[in-house]
């Protein structure tokens, strides 16, 4: 297997070693856990290989394309600063796995929390063996996602659900930062390869745009690493079980900020912006946090702003900006990541074994659990930075650091006090924990005895404190040269000299650290009143800060809505209009100057007759609009006018058509007003009437103006075509109709289509529908006893017929005359509802076919088959065919396919009007019979 | 002969459909409203008649054999809805 | 000739429809003005159909009857349209014509009263 | 005479505008219907006004564009199906809620 | 002849006639007709985009008549795409819906069928006014099966929806009778040839014709201020029919894309239609739905302004007429669909689930199942624009392709922001359904849900993460689609032949 | 009696076929084919809608009641057409009812259309109770002469037409 390979594989194994533990949990926790660290151990078999050269300063690269024209593909890369970071994630997860498994409660079967951890495991290695700068962010929000689901594993208590979304939403919102300064990254350096992004520092840091990539790199960066003032996360996230802080705040996710610093170092360092803004932030986290850390009572918290503060350490060593600070720093996530690990489990197991972390009743625990108990307090020295121990080592490291360092010049106390009082904060905070734990007396009102723990569940907290050792006497041996290479890979030059060694001689860091340890004391000695100042602050838990500001957010976000919403179609239909005119305005006024316009038909007395007419029905209607039924009658005036003009200006056609919807339309809307209210309340104030009467005389207006220019401009149009072809190519006389059911078919096509679902969709409608019927009218009146007016009943009878016979007249001569399948269909379903309208509808529905939706279908499919049949003769659909049939005596008789096309619309169409207006009117008949289907 | 006697057929029918538009204003019952539309399509008829001999064209004939098929329908739903609310029951 | 009739037929039916209408807009109530459209329009309209089915006849190819179908549908439609609007108006305002309240009143009552029965 | 199709159309564009902007169903279904005469005569005029030419095929006589009326056709129709769908919908709206506000609550906004 | 291109038109009509015809027969054998119907559809898409894919594009003159005279349907890369997504989306749906859903009102299965035959002739149409009456085929079934089930929020819901489209529809009218009447043709082709090249067009009508033309693509794709229907339409309707909405607003983006790409962008009359104004409101779309998430007090109304704030997120791309940024667009487009149509069945699922708390926000009782928790958090991720699913590759390619152009700061701010709202708002909502228990509340009693509603849901699921996996190949398509779409020249040369030909029109000046 | 089966309504068939010859201006063979397709098939299709029609018996009775019914109509007009120029104030309107001999409501109803047809008259209803034709007149000089007329008129020919 190839290097490349090699290294693929291990995200492959972790990625689909995620879903083991979820299998093998059913055969017991046992299998769970071995499954787990099984990964795990696998991973680290894939990686031994190539442990030497990476070490040696090789990097092997994988790469697989994803979506190589957006930057972003399946680009590994293993370096010496990989390494050392997936050697903490693999180390320190697989002493989680054993920890956890006698951490957690034995009904919990760890599948899940498992499968959670390998997938939070995998990201992790994703983050830190990704070569594509894109790749990185994927991983970075997917350990974003995972920590999410862990911190929240005991999702039934409301702490850890909060604590999970604050992570989310601060290391997500980081991570999106971070993911556009990537991309701004990557634009500049010209690639999202870190072997090309590396490469590019000097023309990175040159760019108008590095600021701009810089500061949201670092939003990722401190958010992830829990910097000041996006610290407040961590804390908080103490919710989840502490195997699950063990690993996500000793190796794992905070140090994907730092690791990120690393990566980048080479890229981004070197410049005021990085210092100051690095630097500041690593400071501020550093000293605030571990004064917070003193002040906490709860030990996991006092260690979660223990880590906060670390944290802030590393990212203050790599903002120092100099080479020999940065290899600190990377020696500092290493020493933390063992030591704070340890400190984890072990509270852990006071936790388990008191079931409580209160540390004013946690007292003397090294009587009853003196092992626990040592390797805490060794833990604790490592964090406070004692000698012999790894934590001091890059103490010394960071407080020479600050002796040599030259910001302030000849100042350069003003940077080591800083770092003394640091110290001081630190030795403060890890007494706490020692003294307070371990000593200080009897243990108070704790809910069970406390004793050592399970054997195995000790043995993590025991490697971990053993390389705190070992780290701490021999580092040239324990950690040189995974250091150096490490150091190597992450500046990509050669690391500065430096020693690792116990003994440096007296010098002043030295002095720093003694100083501190004093001083450290001295505050711990003082703390009571400290505490008592802490106390008198009350402040509001960050969580319920957390959730306030989420639950603000969501309430000014509702309220936004129902002020631009307000749920009101009037509303909606205001922001229809208005923007539209609007918009149509700016359009039209913003277009060259026009030609010329002529008006071509000189103004008659009929017109303008039409126009007064047409005026009073509209505005009548618009006047009467409360008493609905005048409203009706004043439309109807509307639409014959309208009819009238449509004949007037040589359109016969639509003249029918109008003519035949209109009374449908009438008949529809008397009955819908039955049950409607008569008449309306007067509810409009008079700024709505203004308001309205505005923007209509605006639309009006506009329309004027544009059907104005609309009929006095020229135009030139296809249309000749239509009236050369007609009847050589569609064998009809009437162009409309040969438009209608042959040249553009295909629309009468979706147009029956549309009818045929409005009847279908008014039956669905009236499906169930009751509604209450009035039993009087508009006036209070009763309503006149008499059903069925005896004239009506008896002269719709002979009407039938003879109506039939127009129908089909209408029908026949349609292709050539105005006429056809739409007219003919209204005619014979009107006069057919006549017969519901004049005899009932019990007498109507014994005599007329039953199971209309049926029949809409019946004539959609008669259109279809005609449109279909031209696949026969090689044709696209709706090909018409017509032809001459010489029939003695009869004399010519023209047969055009576009007939059947036109039955079919002929059938749809009676089919419709029926089916909406018959079963509209069917349903007063509810309550007095048994609905039927 | 023709063309005065259409001129003068026109400017009565005007007039007439304007004495139906009146009617229809002023009211002033529904019913008289519902009249006068009838009457308005009545006379509708005869002017789309007319403009047919006017113009020597049969294509304003269907308009008119449509308004004297289903114009009453109009009508008739309105009265039945007058009488009984329900117009189809 | 043809033409001589044809005018005097299109300006007698003018003048009817006319006069229904004017009997529409004039007479004092409503069942009054229910005369005028009832006959003279339905009738003037139907001399100007009889006057274009000349008028064509005369100038055209052929004979042209199909004008005559719109007066038939005339006829068979226009006293359903009074008999419905006489019953609405009946059912509506009994009271509303002083001259023959007496009348209507009586009819209103008797007819209920026989329905009902 | 374009002058008066053109202020005809302003006014029904108008009328229906406004109704359609009223609280309660049926005014709103009312306003739909003169807005789509509007639209359609609009339709309509866009292949201008020419009188006495209608669109069937006679030797040499002059046609008007036929094709705006097949399109004014197929929008009448439609139109219907819609309005036949919204007053159905509205007498559902006012079975569901016993209101005919638009809204289908009586305090609306 | 190949038929191909009517085919996802016309097979779901036949279906929709034949389920009409033997209604008598019961629903199982409407789900039959049904399923075998999107199952044809489904077959005959990919087949089409095979063919779409060789680059020209398939034009079917319906009636044998030439364009533009006659109405054609264009099958290309970007149509036949959609209408394939259409079906995807209509298969799952419908095979949710035979769950249950289907049965609780009438005539679901033809408006069903009618639903799809109407998306997919507004994707493959190449004439303005077919377009509008596919529209109206489209918005006819939908406001049907918005009304499916019921009740009075569908009742509300559906009446604004309506009313706002019949007006909508009224505009649309409007601008075609200014376009006609100034181009003199219908055929999209043929108006941006006569756009280009006629000099005595009336510029102000033909651009106030074209500007309500995009108002009412506006209107259809949800841009804010006419986005408000929205979210109470998709939260009212039953989960298989606002997932297959979800493909709704999408025909208006792409209405809009494909007339500016062809027609209006390369005039110069009409090249700044879309200018300044459009980005901003796209982006105050997004802005909003990203609101609404978190104003949402339910899943499924969650998800409704999802599907806003995808519209918000695609709304923008027009303003540009860029082949890179249509390329991401189309990319996000699908994602964002599969993804939304996924969580409205998933959302249904939770809510059955819960038992009467649905998918409210409220501390009930919590649903335990472990594959509705993963395929939440898989479609929450992906709206979220998480990595690494395709959300947020979608995202992705959208920030890269618009990062050289005009307001890109801005572009890229509101996205981001966004989606850290989305994240915010969908883990509370996530918390609140899987993870919130009343003291009190009764021990879950996970119903089975039907197989159908389960396997149509996990395909949706499965389609999301199979789409990131393909984001390699399906970007590249999109690549070809997108530089397809921005060359109009071969659009119109397709739909009228050689230039020669189109010139040869005879076009008579009228009066 | 074979041509009853296939005409079942012989005046209806001849008004089918009339009205088709008439609308098509009797132009070609083919409209008489046609008006003969639809005199045959449309009667059958709608008889259902027309349960119980009343038979005509003599033909011959309708042709003269219909040429008195033209004349009527037209004096009717030129009557209604005087009055209302006239002056309004003058009208004697009123409310009448004719009782009736016939007994069937389809011929009732002819009888009153026919009413509503001539001199100044509108039939409001048939009482079916009563058999009264309740009528409007519009100026009427003397009730029982007008009652005695319809009755004549018009009544006595329907009766003799329907025999009923
Ligand atoms: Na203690
Ligand atoms: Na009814």
């Amino acid at each position: 297997m190839s290097s490349a390979s090699l290294l693929t594989t291990i995200l492959i194994v972790a990625v689909i070693g995620a879903l083991v533990p979820l299998r093998t949990a059913s055969l017991g926790r046992r299998h769970a856990a071995w499954s787990a660290a099984g990964v795990m151990l696998a991973c680290f078999a894939l990686l031994a290989p190539l442990l030497p050269a990476a070490i040696s300063g090789e990097v092997v690269i994988a790469r697989y394309a994803w979506l190589p024209g957006y930057g972003i593909d399946l680009a590994l890369r293993l370096d010496a600063l990989g390494l050392m970071f997936t050697l903490l994630i693999l180390g320190i997860g697989l002493l989680v796995v054993l920890y956890a498994y006698y951490y957690l409660p034995e009904s919990d079967r760890l599948g899940r929390f498992y499968a959670l951890l390998l997938l939070f495991m995998a990201a992790m290695l994703g983050v830190v063996l990704s070569e594509n700068l894109l790749l990185l962010v994927v991983f970075w929000e997917l350990t974003s996602l995972a920590s999410f689901l862990l911190i929240a594993y005991k999702h039934h208590t409301h702490d850890a659900r909060i604590a999970a979304r604050m992570a989310l939403a601060v290391t997500g919102a980081g991570g999106l930062a971070l993911f556009a300064g990537v991309l701004v990254l990557g634009h500049i350096a010209g690639g999202f390869e870190l072997s090309e992004v590396l490469a590019a520092g000097e023309r990175v840091r040159a760019h108008p745009h590095y600021p701009v990539a810089l500061v949201l790199i670092l939003l990722g960066v401190f958010t992830k690493s829990a910097q000041f003032p996006f610290h407040f996360w961590l804390p908080n996230a103490m919710a989840a079980p502490t195997p699950v802080s063990a690993y996500l705040h000793s190796a794992t996710m905070v140090k994907a900020g730092v690791f990120l610093l690393a990566r980048l170092y080479p890229v981004l360092s070197g410049t005021e912006w990085w210092f100051w803004i690095v630097g500041a932030t690593g400071a501020a986290t550093l000293v605030y946090a571990a004064a917070i850390a003193l002040l906490k009572h709860d030990f996991k918290g006092l260690l979660a702003y223990s880590t906060i503060s670390h944290l802030g350490l590393i990212t203050l060593l790599f903002g120092l900006d100099t080479p020999l600070s940065a290899v600190a720093g990377l020696f500092h996530i290493i020493n933390h990541a063992i030591f704070k690990a340890s400190l984890f489990m072990a509270a852990g197991i006071v936790d388990h074994e008191c079931g409580t972390r209160d540390m004013r009743r946690v007292n003397g625990l090294a009587k009853y659990m003196p092992i626990t108990a040592t390797l805490a307090i060794v833990a604790a020295g490592a964090m406070a930075g004692v000698p012999l121990l790894n934590g001091f080592l890059s103490k010394e490291m960071f407080f020479a650091e600050t002796v040599a360092h030259p910001v302030f010049g000849d100042r350069h106390w003003l940077l080591s006090t800083f770092a003394t009082v640091a110290g001081m904060l630190a030795i403060a905070y890890s007494a706490r924990f020692i003294h307070d734990v371990f000593f200080n007396g009897e243990p108070v009102d704790l809910p069970r005895q406390p004793h050592e723990p399970p054997r195995w569940m000790r043995a993590p907290v025991e490697v971990l404190v053993a390389l705190c050792l070992l780290i701490g006497v021999l580092p040239g041996v324990a950690v040189g040269p995974m250091l150096t290479a490490a150091a190597g890979a992450m500046l990509q030059t050669p690391p500065p000299p430096f020693e690792l060694k116990l003994w440096h001689g007296l010098n002043l860091p030295l002095a720093m650290s003694a100083v501190a340890f004093l001083g450290g004391v001295g505050i711990y000695l003082l703390r009571q009143p400290l505490f008592r100042f802490h106390d008198s602050l009350a402040l509001a838990p960050s969580r319920v800060v957390f959730e306030r500001a989420y639950e603000a957010a969501a309430a000014v976000s509702r309220f936004l809505l129902a002020r631009l919403d307000g749920g009101s179609l009037q509303r909606y239909l205001v922001l229809l209009i208005v923007p539209s005119i609007l918009y149509a305005a700016w359009a039209f006024s913003s277009a060259p100057a026009a030609p010329q316009y002529v008006s071509r038909l000189p103004l008659d007395a009929a017109s303008l007759g039409a126009l007064a007419a047409l005026t009073l029905g509209a505005v009548g209607a618009t006047v009467l609009h409360r008493q609905r039924l005048h409203a009706i009658v004043f439309v109807s005036v509307v639409g014959l006018i309208v009819s009238l003009t449509f004949v007037r200006f040589s359109a016969p056609d639509l003249a029918l058509t109008q003519l035949t919807v209109e009374v449908v339309t009438i008949v529809l809307l008397l009955l819908a007003l039955y049950y409607l209210p008569p008449t309306a309340p007067r509810e409009d104030t008079r700024a709505r009437l203004l308001r309205d009467g505005a923007i209509a005389l605006a639309a009006g207006g506009g329309m004027a103006l544009l059907s104005h220019r609309l009929l006095t401009g020229s135009f030139e149009t296809i249309s000749n075509y239509y009236l050369a072809n007609s009847v050589p190519g569609g064998g009809g006389s009437n162009v409309v109709n040969v438009i209608l059911v042959d040249f553009r078919g295909f629309d009468t096509f979706g147009e029956i289509t549309v009818l045929a679902m409005a009847a279908l969709g008014v039956h669905a409608l009236l499906d169930g529908l009751r509604l209450r019927a009035p039993a009087t009218d508009a006036d209070g009146r009763p309503w006149s006893p008499e059903r069925h007016p005896l004239f009506l009943k008896m002269l719709m009878r002979p009407l039938l017929p003879l109506a039939l016979v127009v129908s089909v007249y209408l029908f026949l001569r349609g292709h050539n005359l105005p006429g056809g399948g739409f007219v003919a269909g209204l005619v014979t379903g009107v006069v057919l509802i006549l017969q519901y309208l004049a005899g009932g509808i019990r007498f109507a529905q014994e005599r007329l076919p039953a199971h209309y939706p049926r029949w809409p279908a019946l004539g959609l499919a008669i259109a279809t088959a005609t449109g279909v049949g031209s696949w026969f003769f090689a044709r696209p659909f709706l090909t018409s065919a017509h032809t001459h049939l010489h029939v003695p005596v009869l004399g010519d008789i023209e047969l055009a396919s576009a007939l059947f096309f036109d039955l079919g619309v002929y059938v749809v169409v009676v089919a419709v009007v029926l089916m909406i207006l018959a079963e509209l009117g069917r349903v007063s008949l509810r309550g007095t019979e048994p609905e039927r289907h | 002969m023709l063309t005065i006697a259409l001129e003068i057929a026109f400017l009565m029918i005007g007039a007439a459909m304007a004495l139906n538009l009146w009617r229809l204003w002023r009211g002033p019952d529904t019913v008289d409203r519902v009249l006068a539309l009838d009457t308005l399509a009545i006379n509708a008829i005869a002017l789309l008649v007319l403009f047919g001999i006017r113009a020597g064209s049969d294509v304003y004939f269907e308009a008119a054999l449509i308004i004297a098929v289903m114009g009453f329908v109009g009508t008739a739903a309105l009265c039945k809805y007058l009488l009984r609310g329900d117009i189809i029951e | 000739m043809a033409e001589n009739i044809t005018a005097l037929l299109i300006l007698a039916g003018a003048a009817f429809a006319l006069l229904g209408s004017v009997g529409l807009a004039r007479l004092p109530n409503f069942f009054t003005r229910l005369h005028g459209p009832t006959k003279a329009t339905t009738l003037g309209v139907g001399a100007i159909v009889i006057a274009s089915s000349l008028h064509f006849t005369s100038t055209g190819a052929g004979v042209s009857l199909h004008e005559i179908a719109v007066t038939v549908f005339l006829f068979i439609t226009a006293p359903v349209t009074a008999h419905l609007l006489a019953k609405a108006a009946l059912h509506r305002q009994p009271h509303r014509d002083s001259a023959t309240a007496a009348n209507v009143r009586q009819i209103a009552e008797e007819s209920g009263e026989s329905r009902q029965t | 005479m374009e002058t008066t199709l053109a202020v005809a159309i302003g006014v029904l564009t108008a009328c229906g505008v406004f109704l359609l902007l009223r609280a309660r169903t049926f005014p709103v279904v009312l306003g739909l219907t003169l807005l789509s005469y509007a639209v359609n005569l609009f339709l309509f005029a866009s292949g201008r006004l020419v009188l006495d030419a209608p669109p069937l095929v006679r030797d040499g006589a002059p046609y008007t564009d036929p094709l705006p009326q097949a399109l004014v056709l197929t929008a009448i129709v439609i139109g219907f199906g819609m309005t036949a769908y919204i007053v159905v919908l509205a007498l559902r709206a006012l079975a569901e809620s016993g209101t005919d506000h638009v809204d289908a609550r009586e305090d609306g906004e | 002849m190949n038929h191909a291109p009517i085919l996802p038109i016309l097979l779901p009509m036949a279906a929709a006639m034949l389920q009409l015809a033997g209604a008598r027969n019961g629903i199982a054998y409407q789900r039959l007709v049904g399923m075998i119907a999107v199952a044809a559809s489904l077959a005959i898409s990919l087949w089409l985009i095979a063919l779409a894919d060789r680059g020209a594009s398939l034009v079917y003159a319906l009636g044998d008549w030439p364009a533009p005279f006659g109405i054609v349907l264009v099958a290309d890369r970007l149509s036949t795409m959609l209408v394939a997504l259409t079906t995807l989306l209509a298969a799952a749906s419908l095979l949710f819906a035979c769950g249950g859903i289907d049965g609780e009102g009438r005539h679901f299965h033809p408006l069903f069928q009618l639903q799809i035959a109407g998306v997919n002739g507004a994707f493959l149409t190449g004439d303005l006014f077919n377009l509008f009456v596919f529209f109206e085929v489209m918005l006819l079934a939908s406001y049907v099966l918005l009304a499916h089930g019921g009740g009075l929020e569908r009742a509300r819901a559906g009446l604004s929806y309506v009313t706002l489209n019949l007006a909508g529809s009224a505009m649309f009218l409007i601008a075609l009778g200014m376009i006609y009447g100034t181009v003199g043709t219908l055929n999209l082709a043929d108006v941006a040839l006569r756009l280009q090249t006629a000099e005595k067009l009336d510029a102000a009508l033909v651009r106030t014709g074209c500007a309500l033309l995009i108002v009412v693509f506006a209107l259809k794709a949800a841009l804010l201020p006419m986005s408000f229907w929205l979210p109470h339409a998709y939260t009212a309707a039953s989960a298989p029919v606002a997932a297959l909405f979800a493909i709704m607003t999408k025909v208006g983006i792409v209405a809009m894309l494909r007339v500016q790409a062809v027609a209006l962008a390369p005039a110069p009359v009409t090249a700044n239609l879309l200018d300044g104004w459009l980005v901003p409101l796209a982006l105050a779309t997004l802005a909003v739905g990203a609101l609404g998430t978190l104003a949402a007090s339910g899943l499924q109304a969650l998800v409704a302004w999802l599907v806003l704030a995808s519209a918000g997120t695609l709304l923008f791309v027009p303003a540009y007429a860029d082949a890179e940024v249509t390329a991401a667009a189309l990319y996000y487009l699908v994602q964002s669909t599969l993804a939304t149509a996924a969580f409205f069945l998933l959302a249904s699922l939770v809510a059955s689930a819960r038992g009467e708390a649905g998918d409210r926000f409220v501390t009930e009782r919590p649903t335990r199942s472990a594959y509705l928790a993963i395929g939440f958090l898989i479609l929450a991720a992906t709206a979220a624009g998480l990595p690494p699913l395709a959300g947020f590759l979608g995202k992705l390619m959208l920030l890269r392709a618009v990062q050289d152009e005009v307001a890109a700061t801005a572009i890229w701010t509101v996205l981001i922001v966004s989606g850290f709202v989305i994240m915010a708002a969908l883990a509370r909502g996530g918390s609140r359904l899987f993870w919130e228990t009343r003291a009190e509340a009764s021990p879950p009693v996970d119903p089975p849900a039907c197989w159908q509603r389960i396997s149509a849901t996990s395909i949706m699921v499965g389609c999301v993460v199979a789409f990131t996996l393909l984001a390699g190949p399906a970007a590249r398509y999109a690549a070809r689609t997108a530089a397809q779409l921005h060359e109009p020249g071969a659009y119109v040369s397709g739909v009228m032949g050689p230039a020669s030909a189109a010139h040869a029109i005879e076009r008579e000046p009228r009066p | 009696m074979n041509w009853r089966r296939l005409l079942p309504r012989p005046y209806l068939s001849i008004a089918i076929f009339t009205l088709c010859v008439v609308l098509t201006d009797a132009a070609s063979p083919g409209s008489a084919l046609l008006g003969a397709v639809l005199a045959l098939a449309i009667p059958p299709l709608t008889a259902r809608l027309w349960p119980d029609p009343p038979r005509v018996r003599h033909a011959g009775a309708a042709l003269r009641l219909l040429m008195i019914l033209l004349v009527d109509i037209v004096l009717a007009s030129l009557s209604v057409a005087r009055r209302v120029v006239g002056p309004p104030g003058r009208l004697r309107s009123a409310f009448i009812e004719v009782p009736l001999d016939l007994r069937d409501p389809y011929v009732a109803t002819m009888l009153g259309s026919i009413v509503s047809l001539t001199p100044g008259t509108v039939s409001i209803d048939v009482d079916h109770e009563r058999w009264v034709l309740q009528v409007h007149v519009l100026d009427v000089e003397d009730t029982s002469a007008l009652i005695a007329a319809i009755k004549t008129r018009y009544e006595s020919p329907l009766k003799e037409i329907f025999e009923c």
